[in-house]
C-alpha cells in the first residue's frame, strides 16, 4: 500500500503545475493522514537521491514540487536552445501587419499598433522574416518593409495573395477575449 | 415558461439517414427511397412543430431525397445514344453514406483513443530557461489571431480598414518579384489570381509596367501571340 | 558515468513540454550515441517498473516523453481541474476527415459531412489539431488543412500512417456487407 502511496503521491508532483502543500495533497489523497504525507515527500527525495535520479523534490512557498536536480541545469539549458522558439505576441502583430500592407514604414506600423516597433523589427530581421524593399518616395525617404520568401515558404504560400483574407481570418479565428483590450506598451522586444 | 424536449440529435441529414436507415433494418445498397424519405419528412416536421430551426442543409437533402424517389418512379431515360441509362438513382446518395459512416467509424475510433491518451498526465509548464535562437515555430493561427487582434483594436479608426482596403500596387510588385525570384520564367497569365476582380488584374497590371520601367523584370514573347513569360532582369 | 547519463536524460525529459526525438536528445546530450540513448530510454523505463514509480516514458509522435503511470489517472482527474476538454462528435468526425484527406479544403469536408463545418474549424485550430497547408490551385484557391504533430501527440500515434486503415475502419462499421460491390438497379419496391 505505502508502495502505491508514493507512486501516486510521485505523479502527482510531476504533472501538476504548481507547487502542492499538505493540505491540497491530503484533499486529493483523501485517507491519507498529513503526517503520513510529509514522511512520504521525504522518503522520495531520499530515495531520488539514493538512486542517483535526476529529479528531486523542493520545499518552496507552502508547497512542494518535482524539479531536476540543481547540478544539471546547463543540460537543461542546452535543451531549451535547441528548441523551436514561438515569436511573441507584439512581434506576431508586427509580422502580420507587414505581410497584409506590404510595403510599409516603420512609422506606419508603430501607427497602427500604437507602440514602438524597433526591437519587435530586428528580431524578425534576423529571423529572415522579413526584409527592406527599398525606400518611400516621401520626406525623409523612410525604409519600406515587406516579407520574404522564407516568410510565405514557412507557411506553406506562393505569392503574397493567397494569405488568408479578412473573411477567411475571420472564419478560422475565435474572436479573443482580449481584442478590444488597449496596448500596453509591452517590453518590445520580440 | 421553456419547455425542453429531448429529440435524438442528428448531426446533418446524413447522420439523420444513417439512423433511419438503421432502426428499420434496411440494407443501405436498396433503401427503400419512399418510405425513407416519408420518415425524413415526419422527422423535420417535428423539428418544425417544436420551433426548432432546420438547418438548409435538411432542406436540400429532403429535396435530393423526392429528386430520387421521383426518379425511381419513372422508367429509365434513353441517354443521349439512345441507350437506356442503367444507373440507379439512388447510388449518388448511397456513395455518399457509406463514405460518411466510414469517417464517422474513424472518429469512433479516434475519440476511442482520445479516452486512453487521457489517462496519461504529462506536464504542460514550459521550459523554465529561456530560448534564444533556435528554429522558428509560429502557426498560421498564431499570425492570424495577432492580425485579428490587430483588426480589432483598429476598427474604430476608418484610417485603418484593412476590410475594404484593395489591394497596392505595391503589394503586386512585390508579389512578382517573389515569384520571378524564385522561377526562372513566369507565364504572364499566372501573375493574375484565378479569382481575381477587375480593380486586382488592373493594379497587378500597373506593378508589371511599374517593374519593367525600373528595370527589375523582363517581358518576352518567343513567337507571335505566344505566351508571355516575365523573368528577373540580369543584373 | 553512465549513472549520470541516465539522470541527465531524466532531467531533460522531466523539463520537455514536448515528446523529445532521439535527434533531439543526440543533439543536446553531444557525445552519447544514439543507439546509448535508446539503450537508455529503455533501462529508464525499466527501472521505473522496476520501483513501481509513479511515472513511466512513452513513445508519442516521434519521440518520448514521461508521463504519469496510466492506471493512477484517477487520482490526477482529482487534480486536473482544467484539462481541455473532449472533443465533440463533429469536431472527430470533422478531424478524421481531415487527417485521412490532407490535404483537404472546408468545401470537400462539407461534401463528406453533409453539413458545414466553419465552427468545428476554429475550435480544431485554436486546439492545434490542423493547420493551414496552403492554397488549392482551383478557381477560389480555397485554403487547405491538414494534421498536425499535436494531433498525433493528443491521439497518441508515431505518426500518420498509425492511422487504422480504411479496411481496418470498414471492420468497425456496422453496414459492411460487400462494400464494393456496385449497387444494382433492382426493381423498386418503394
Amino acid at each position: 500500500m505505502s508502495q502505491d502511496d508514493l507512486a501516486i503521491l510521485e505523479a502527482l508532483l510531476f504533472a501538476s503545475p504548481d507547487p502542492l502543500s499538505i493540505e491540497q495533497l491530503h484533499t486529493v489523497l483523501g485517507d491519507v493522514e498529513r503526517d503520513r504525507i510529509v514522511e512520504n515527500l521525504n522518503l522520495l527525495r531520499e530515495t531520488y537521491e539514493k538512486n542517483g535520479s535526476g529529479l528531486t523534490i523542493v520545499q518552496i512557498a507552502g508547497g512542494f514540487r518535482m524539479s531536476t536536480r540543481p547540478d544539471l541545469h546547463p543540460w537543461l539549458s542546452r535543451l531549451a536552445s535547441t528548441r523551436p522558439t514561438r515569436l511573441s505576441r507584439p512581434a506576431l502583430e508586427t509580422l502580420s501587419i507587414i505581410a497584409y500592407r506590404q510595403p510599409i514604414t516603420k512609422a506606419e506600423m508603430e501607427a497602427i499598433r500604437g507602440v514602438l516597433v524597433d526591437g519587435v523589427l530586428k528580431t524578425l530581421m534576423e529571423r529572415d522574416l522579413i526584409r527592406v524593399l527599398g525606400r518611400k518616395r516621401e520626406v525623409g525617404r523612410p525604409l519600406l518593409y515587406g516579407s520574404t520568401r522564407k516568410f510565405l515558404e514557412y507557411f506553406g504560400f506562393q505569392d503574397i495573395t493567397e494569405l488568408p483574407s479578412p473573411q477567411e481570418i475571420e472564419a478560422l479565428t475565435p474572436l479573443r477575449q482580449d481584442a478590444g483590450e488597449t496596448v500596453k506598451s509591452e517590453g518590445e522586444n520580440s | 415558461m421553456v419547455y425542453q424536449v429531448k429529440l435524438p440529435a442528428f448531426e446533418g441529414p446524413l447522420d439523420l439517414l444513417l439512423h433511419l436507415i438503421r432502426v428499420n433494418e434496411v440494407d443501405i445498397y436498396n433503401i427503400p427511397i419512399a418510405q425513407i424519405t416519408e420518415e425524413y419528412f415526419q422527422y423535420l416536421s417535428l423539428l418544425q412543430e417544436l420551433d426548432l430551426e432546420v438547418a438548409g442543409e435538411f432542406l436540400v437533402m429532403a429535396a435530393t431525397l423526392v429528386y430520387i424517389k421521383s426518379r425511381m418512379l419513372l422508367p429509365a431515360e434513353p441517354s443521349a445514344t439512345g441507350e437506356p441509362v442503367e444507373e440507379d438513382p439512388r447510388t449518388p446518395l448511397v456513395d455518399m453514406l457509406l463514405e460518411y459512416q466510414r469517417f464517422r467509424a474513424s472518429a469512433e475510433a479516434l475519440a476511442g483513443r482520445e479516452d486512453q491518451q487521457r489517462q496519461f498526465f504529462f506536464r504542460s509548464t514550459p521550459l523554465e530557461v529561456p530560448a534564444d535562437g533556435g528554429t522558428l515555430e509560429v502557426s498560421l493561427f498564431d499570425l492570424l489571431a495577432a492580425f485579428q487582434g490587430v483588426l480589432a483594436r483598429a476598427a474604430d479608426q476608418p484610417v485603418l480598414d484593412f476590410v475594404t482596403r484593395p489591394v497596392t500596387t505595391g503589394e503586386r510588385m512585390v508579389a512578382i518579384l517573389d515569384r520571378v525570384a524564385t522561377q526562372a520564367a513566369v507565364s504572364f497569365e499566372s501573375l493574375f489570381p484565378p479569382a481575381a476582380d477587375r480593380w486586382v488584374v488592373v493594379v497587378t497590371f500597373l506593378a508589371l509596367l511599374e517593374l519593367l520601367r525600373q528595370g527589375s523584370v523582363r517581358v518576352q514573347q518567343q513567337v507571335d501571340f505566344g505566351d508571355i513569360v516575365i523573368a528577373r532582369a540580369v543584373a
